[in-house]
């Protein structure tokens, strides 16, 4: 397995965002629930700005869950989530993308009622520096020429790319990702994995959410191992080799 | 003078265009009824009664506040449309993410409950409304004699649809309304204010059908049943244009209310049957409707 | 001794599309009949029970069915809605009690749904298209066009009508029968412009109507020389017409408040109560309650064929009704009014809206019982 | 009986006790039935019983094969016009004529089954409704069903040839007997292989497709079966009321069937029957009240569909559930 | 075997969308008792054949042929009949249905026990206990009475694997099973359908090459709806065309 040894440039950042005082986001005992059922039981962790944090862990562990409940699409919710000095649980749900959060959801949510192009110019850019479309079209050719057609009518694989896409647009400088890379082919993978590498050289901050170690390596500064609604574990990337067999142990390998 | 299957080629030019204006009419209620079911995914079974209200806000601010029909058609959608706002947010909001069978069954009970009420209040006798002295008359346009308040209704209704039409298919709110019925969640993590919206096109919709009631009050009688019996043909016209598709409920509603006028006409017993088996063999044919989005 | 009560039930449209046709109106003019006549019959108290049928044939007959078989109910009246006071009838029959209809207009009432327990007492179809027709015949206006509701009732009116112009050497040029369902009657009002009628007479009742008149009055019937004529109207259809839509249009009644002071008298008094003066069908509600009680003293008991006998033997003199009598088909015969709408500017007051035209006396205006279906004549 | 309900009856089996109790509570049910005329008005109670299998019918559809019919008067009051006219025109005995109507609505239900089969949702909620209205106007139209007067005085006639049910009685427990019948048929059908696959169509048509399955021929199945149960509703009403009537056809009487259902818990297979006790209990107890009926269903609708979804049946049953271990 | 007859095979299949031509000519042969997979970058078509093969969608042109019957107008439920069975790339459950029935839906459709309503559902008794042991293949066995809806995305995964096996078809199709299952699933499902493959024919789309090439004796690579490469894992790893187009410069 390839390793990405930091560059000098993110390892500057990564000092620097040390430095500052507070986290961009800070969760602490997080709990949230689907109607009775219980899902995540204290989840703690914090992402320091422009960094690309993962979070990892068996299916089913919560990881989904941890991002929808920072957008606000969970029913009921509890705990702590700072981002910037203001609590996004107590921030109404349509609020949140206007402090420059971007959501790409775990099944794509791609409009099927709206064609291509309306999907990708669908959520408002709440601040400038969102990419263009060209840009977009640049990033991910299979899109262009597609215009017309309508959204859930792309191979899941195009979806996928859609549902990254149309967050560039938005300019938003946080971005959670679900599962960006499944069902897409290796090569857009390490297209993607380029993309997000110079997102995040030109400032955006990242969670990431992956069950694909080798991609989450090849650009998260650390890891937060979940396991059944909980934060277990957290491991710096440098640090990822070392403990590989721990690793594999929380995710039953 | 030549005659088509025995009627004179002026009167048929006549029925023509009233089925035209009748069909006006059908597009104005089913415009919002299309929006309504295309955007919040609800059949909205209380568009007749909202329809009904209108014609009783326009006979209410007549009678007891003796305003004139002018004001009276600007206000009476108002009210409808700020009723349809409550009634939005009491009780539709919740009713979103269930099954639409939910909020059909719903507004088929705030239509019962809406018509109970007023025949208690006022009676099931219906209510005169006079057409307003400054569309009195008519014009005689040679093949027929046009009342001018039927010139004033085709005007008003599709200037309104035209708008509305434009409203929506032009800007991005259409696109916001359409993906918001798929995924509310979503779109509301975009930053979209989804309940807001719900609510003020509920509202609106709503309140389209009340200024087809206040419009029709002088042509029909103010009744609370009314509502009811439009409702059923106004469906019919959404479902043969297509759910959830705008012009297409307008060029439907356009296009029945002349071939209703039609069988009125040549075969009169008929007349009610006719939308209903167009709308059958529409939908062999074409299950999604003539102008749905969907192949 | 036997002191239990004697119930009479009045079972009624109230909430739905012809309350206003009955409802409030027949169960206040049952109650005002009962306490005029001092609540007392036969030394048992009366009692006035009420039901709103829903026009629900199946809740009007299990109601009638408990009033007649548990409740003591021993007569039923008003009956509003054809359907309901056919299978009513038949109930009474069945369990040999009485039924008086005054809401609902089917001739067929006396014809061949009559029965030996049910009469049928203020109008009926054949007397109200009957008066209407002979009296513009004898205007003169002998070439009708017909905009016809298309169900029985609606039926039942143009071919009573008809027959009269056709046997006066008049003309049908034309008819149209049109849905129920329909609001919308611009396009018949082309086809009446278009003939060569003098009379346009709207055979329907209720909204599609009023509607029917509203189109009429829009496409200026009137202006162009068409007299329109109702042959079903009730004074609550003008008031909700207006008189500015509604003027001119003749039409044929059992009943006008404002016919006598007797009229006025009662129409007072009901006024008080109901917030409207009383129609047709609220002045046959009362009228018949009296009567009915009338021959229970008169006949000393309940029963009901001794009290049908007593009814049909003793003559109706009253507000309502001049000589009036009760045939053995079960029609109540007695005179017509022929009205017009009076202008607005004839009119006095909300309610001052018909003038009247002529009186057709009563064995004129219902249908002889030589043309009778009915098992019970025995011709 | 395992549970009346689809979803449930999906899981394992279940507990003996839980049988027992569900055996206990459908015998008490069929007690009070029975002694029922004792206490209550057996007219009444014959159209709670037409109503509930009515109903009961519905739910077949809309709760267990997911479809919204918007037209199931057309099959309960065609089939009274029919076995009206066949019982009082052509003079046709009491078995004959329930049967003619029956079999009228089966037919017509296999009609409108086979034209609207293939839509989804609303539109096939939109076509039944507009099928349905053409049933309405051809009753409206034809001479057969006196328009708006409707068809009266009805022989009942005797059943077998022997018991005559002119005798309130012998015609309660006549509709009893069918009623049951008919509920007998429902319960076997949802609690069947059929039943099953039934549920997995509302859950994911193409999914079954992927199985092998043509969910067309199943729902269409479904929907003629629950069509000619509605018949027979809608002929046992006519015979025991003597009449047949416009209401029965109109689409609000469509409507009132899904309250009925809704109300007392769709899915369930008590449920219709407690949702038609009730509303026809409401509209009787209302129709001497002087309250203004229409508004009070319609408050009904709306404080049922807020409140309980899942319908009074449907909500002690989750009651019950949530209370176990 | 691999030179064993084509038990399906398609010839010349093309496919378009107003305009748009999602698969272009493929010719295409699987090989009885083989499993095949099916790789090529997002979008080259590898869904849409999978769609054709099993009619849920109808080729522009071209012929499919099942065991040498053509099968190219058959309707999809006679297709899955026939014993040619798919799994769906987004996952397709019953959402109110528990695991354990949902299996059981597809055993009950697998033995034809579907069309008698007059029958007692104890008859479906009979179903349970394989239903129960597929679900434990696939690793649900703790989960059998949870609701379809209420399982994670990627057991949701495992669910459809163990439904679409229980008709125990003689050709599987299976479209991304791997997609968003965890590493510890991943290996699971591998050796799952490594033994369920034994005896069977299994096409599969995956973009997972770990799992590509431990399990598949032949492959086809498509790109924009062609055919551009077909062999073993070797073979086409070793093609530049398909290093370029689909794998990228990290596999090897
Ligand atoms: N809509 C829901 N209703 C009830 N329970 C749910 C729902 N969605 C998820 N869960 C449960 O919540 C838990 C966490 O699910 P979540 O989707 O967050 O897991 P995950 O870590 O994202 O898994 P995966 O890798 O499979 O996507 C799981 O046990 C799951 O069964
Ligand atoms: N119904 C349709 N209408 C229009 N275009 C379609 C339709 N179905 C598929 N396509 C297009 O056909 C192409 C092939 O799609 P397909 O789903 O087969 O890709 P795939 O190889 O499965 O990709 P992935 O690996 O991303 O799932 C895509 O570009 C897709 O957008
Ligand atoms: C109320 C009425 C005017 C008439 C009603 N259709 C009936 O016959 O009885
Ligand atoms: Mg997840
Ligand atoms: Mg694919």
């Amino acid at each position: 397995m390839p390793t990405f040894p930091p560059t000098a440039k993110s390892a500057r950042r990564i000092w620097e965002a040390a430095m500052a005082e507070a986290p961009l986001l800070d969760v602490k005992g997080l709990e949230a629930w689907y109607g009775e059922s219980h899902v995540l039981h204290g989840i703690d962790f914090d992402v320091r700005k422009g960094e690309v944090v993962t979070l990892i862990g068996r299916n089913g562990a919560g990881k989904t869950t941890t991002l929808r409940s920072l957008i606000g699409v969970v029913g009921k919710r509890r705990g702590a989530c700072i981002y910037k000095g203001a609590d996004l649980l107590k921030v109404a749900p349509h609020k949140v993308a206007r402090l420059g959060i971007g959501y790409v959801p775990e099944e794509r949510g791609i409009f099927s009622s709206l064609t291509v192009l309306e999907n990708l110019l669908f959520p408002p850019a709440w601040q400038a520096g969102g990419m263009a479309v060209d840009e977009i079209y640049g990033l991910f050719p299979n899109l262009k020429g597609r215009d017309s057609t309508s959204g859930t009518r792309l191979s899941g694989g195009e979806q996928q790319m859609l549902a990254i896409g149309r967050i560039l647009r938005t300019g938003a400088d946080f971005i959670l990702l679900d599962e960006p890379t499944e069902g897409i082919a290796p090569v857009i993978i390490e297209e993607i994995g380029a993309a997000l590498r110079i997102l995040k050289d030109r400032g955006m901050t990242i969670i990431l959410v992956e069950q694909n170690l080798r991609f989450a390596a090849s650009i998260a500064d650390r890891h937060y191992v979940l396991d059944q609604g909980k934060v277990v574990d957290e491991i710096s990337n440098n640090a990822l080799d070392a403990n590989m067999d721990r690793l594999n142990r929380y995710l039953g390998v | 003078m030549t005659d088509i299957f025995g009627v004179p080629i002026a009167v048929l030019l006549g029925q023509l265009l009233l089925g035209l204006i009748n069909g006006s009419f059908y597009a104005l209620l089913s415009l919002g009824l299309a929006i309504i079911f295309g955007m919040l995914n609800v059949i909205n079974f209380a568009h007749g009664a909202f329809y009904m209200l209108g014609g009783f806000a326009a006979w209410l601010l007549l009678s007891a506040l003796g305003l004139g029909y002018w004001e009276t058609l600007i206000a009476a959608p108002l009210m409808v449309g700020a009723l349809g706002a409550v009634v939005e947010r009491l009780f539709l909001k919740r009713l979103y993410r269930v099954d639409h069978l939910y909020s059909l069954l719903l507004t088929f009970g705030i239509a019962l409950m809406l018509e109970g009420l007023l025949r208690h209040v006022y009676g099931a006798a219906g209510k005169p409304y006079p057409i307003p002295p400054s569309l009195t008359g008519g014009i005689n346009l040679g093949f027929m004699f046009l009342p001018m308040y039927r010139a004033w209704v085709i005007v008003a209704s599709l200037a309104v649809c035209i708008a509305t039409w434009l409203a929506i298919e032009r800007t991005k709110l259409g696109a916001y309304l359409r993906a918001a019925t798929e995924n509310p969640g979503l779109v509301q993590a975009f930053g979209i204010n989804v309940p807001f919206m719900l609510t003020a096109t509920y509202a609106f919709c709503v309140g389209l059908a009340g200024f087809a009631g206040a419009l029709a009050a002088p042509l029909y009688q103010v009744s609370p049943g009314m509502g009811s019996s439009v409702i059923i043909v106004v469906f019919a016209v959404v479902v043969i244009g297509g759910m959830g598709s705008i012009g297409g409920a307008i060029v439907t509603a356009l296009a029945l209310g002349i071939i209703e006028g039609l069988t009125k006409t040549f075969y009169p017993a008929a007349s009610s049957i006719a939308v209903f088996v167009v709308m059958v063999l529409v939908i062999l044919i074409r299950p999604s409707g003539l102008f749905s989005r969907e192949a | 001794q036997d002191a239990a009560p004697v119930r009479i039930g009045v079972l009624t449209d109230v909430s739905g599309q012809f309350s206003h046709e009955a409802g409030e109106g027949s169960i206040t003019a049952v109650k005002m009949a009962v306490e005029d006549f001092g609540g007392k019959v036969l030394d048992r108290p009366l009692e006035v029970v009420v039901a709103d049928h829903q026009n629900k044939p199946e809740v009007a007959v299990s109601t009638a069915r408990e009033w007649y078989e548990s409740q003591g109910v021993t007569m039923i009246n008003n009956l509003i809605n054809s359907g309901i006071a056919l299978a009513v009838t038949q109930v009474a029959k069945d369990e040999d009690r009485i039924a008086i209809v005054n809401g609902s207009g089917s001739s067929r009432l006396t014809n061949d749904g009559c029965t030996p327990n049910s009469i049928h007492y203020s109008y009926d179809t054949y007397a109200l298209a009957n008066g209407t027709a002979n009296q513009l015949i004898l205007q003169g206006m002998k070439n009708w066009f017909f905009l016809t509701a298309d169900y029985a009732f609606g039926h039942a009116l143009e071919a009573d009508a008809t027959q009269i112009v056709k046997d006066n050497d008049g003309e049908v040029s034309g008819s149209v029968r049109y849905p129920i369902e329909t609001s919308d009657h611009s396009a018949f009002m082309l086809q009446a412009q278009a003939s060569p009628a003098q009379v346009v007479a709207m055979a329907g009742s209720g909204t599609t109507f009023i509607n029917a008149v509203k189109s009429a009055a829009e496409f200026g019937l009137a202006a162009s020389g068409k007299t329109v004529a109702g042959l079903l109207v009730w004074d609550t259809d003008v008031h909700s017409l207006g008189l500015e839509t509604a003027q001119g249009m003749i039409l044929t009644n059992a009943f006008y408040w404002d016919r006598d002071d007797a009229t006025r008298a009662f129409s007072k008094r009901f006024e008080e109560r109901v917030g409207r003066p009383p129609h047709m069908g609220d002045a046959g509600d009362y009228s018949s309650t009296m009567h009915y009680l009338k021959a229970v003293e008169a006949a000393g008991t309940t029963d009901a064929q001794k009290v049908m006998a007593k009814m049909r033997e003793t003559p109706i003199n009253d507000f309502f009704a001049k000589n009036g009598k009760i045939r053995e088909d079960g029609r109540m015969v007695h005179d017509m009014y022929v009205y017009q709408v009076k202008t607005p500017a004839e009119s006095t007051g909300e309610w001052d809206i018909l003038k009247l035209v002529t009186t057709i006396s009563g064995d004129d205006a219902f249908r002889p019982l030589s043309e009778s279906q009915c098992p019970l004549v025995k011709n | 009986m395992n549970s009346t309900t689809m979803v449930s009856s999906l899981e394992p089996p279940r507990t003996r006790r839980h049988r027992t109790t569900g055996g206990l509570l459908l015998a008490l049910v069929a007690l009070l039935m029975i002694c029922a005329p004792l206490a209550i008005y057996p007219l009444f109670l014959i159209k709670i019983l037409c109503f509930a299998l009515f109903a009961a019918a519905f739910n077949l559809v809309l709760g267990y094969a997911g479809l919204l019919s918007f037209g199931h008067a057309a099959f309960f009051g065609g089939a009274a016009y029919i076995t009206a006219h066949a019982a009082k025109v052509w003079q046709l005995p009491f078995e004959l004529a329930v049967l003619a109507g029956t079999a009228f609505a089966a037919l017509l239900g296999l009609a409108f089954g086979t034209l609207a089969i293939r839509r989804h949702g609303i539109y096939f909620a939109m076509i039944t409704l507009a099928l349905a209205q053409m049933i309405y106007f051809m009753a409206v139209q034809m001479p057969f069903t006196g328009g708006e007067d409707g068809i009266q005085a009805v022989p009942r006639g005797y059943l077998l040839g022997i018991i005559d049910l002119r005798d309130i009685t012998a015609m309660y427990y006549t509709v009893l007997g069918g009623t049951i019948l008919g509920l007998v048929i429902i319960w076997r059908t949802v609690n069947s292989p059929f039943g099953h696959i039934l549920s997995a169509i509302r859950e994911n048509e193409t999914r079954v497709t992927s199985l092998g399955l043509k969910p067309e021929r199943y729902k269409l199945i479904a929907f003629t079966l629950s069509a000619a149960l509605s018949g027979f509703a809608g002929a046992l009403k006519a015979i025991a009321f003597q009449l047949a009537s416009l209401v029965d056809v109109t689409w609000h009487m469509s409507g009132e069937v899904i309250l009925m259902t809704l109300l007392g818990g769709m899915g369930t297979l008590i449920g219709p029957i407690v949702g038609a006790s009730i509303v026809v209990g409401l509209e009787h107890f209302l129709s001497t009240s002087g309250l203004p009926i229409t508004f009070i269903i319609g408050l009904f609708f709306v404080v049922c569909v807020m409140m309980f979804r899942r319908g009074v049946f449907g909500e002690l049953k989750a009651l019950l559930e949530r209370s176990k271990p | 075997m691999p030179d064993s007859a084509p038990i399906i095979e398609a010839r010349a299949l093309t496919r378009s969308f107003s305009g748009f031509i999602a698969v272009k000519n493929v010719d295409l042969k699987i090989r009885a008792g083989t499993i095949h997979a099916l790789i090529g970058p997002n979008g080259a078509g590898k869904s849409t054949l999978f769609n054709l093969l099993t009619k849920f969608l109808s080729p522009s042109s071209g012929q499919i042929l099942f065991k040498d019957r053509d099968i190219t107008q058959m309707a999809p439920a006679d297709i899955a009949r026939l014993g040619l069975v798919r799994s769906f790339q987004i996952s397709s459950v019953f959402p109110h249905l528990s695991a354990h029935e949902n299996v059981r839906v597809a055993l009950q459709a697998h033995a034809k026990e579907t069309f008698a309503f007059w029958k007692s559902n104890a008859t479906l008794r009979r179903f349970n206990e394989e239903a129960a042991r597929l679900l434990d293949s696939v690793g649900l066995a703790d989960r059998a009475q949870t609701k379809a809806a209420e399982l994670s995305y990627g057991r949701k995964r495992a669910l459809e694997l163990a439904t679409t096996l229980a008709l125990d078809p003689e050709v599987l199709l299976l479209d991304e099973p791997m997609a968003g299952m965890g590493t510890e699933d991943i290996g699971r499902t591998a050796a799952l359908i490594r033994s369920v493959g034994k005896g069977r024919t299994v096409l599969m789309v995956e973009h997972n090459l770990g799992v590509v090439s431990d399990l598949s004796d032949r492959i086809t690579v498509l790109r924009r709806g062609e055919v551009i490469a077909e062999g073993s894992y070797a073979d086409v790893s070793a093609d530049s065309e398909v290093r370029k187009a689909y794998m990228g410069g990290s596999h090897g």
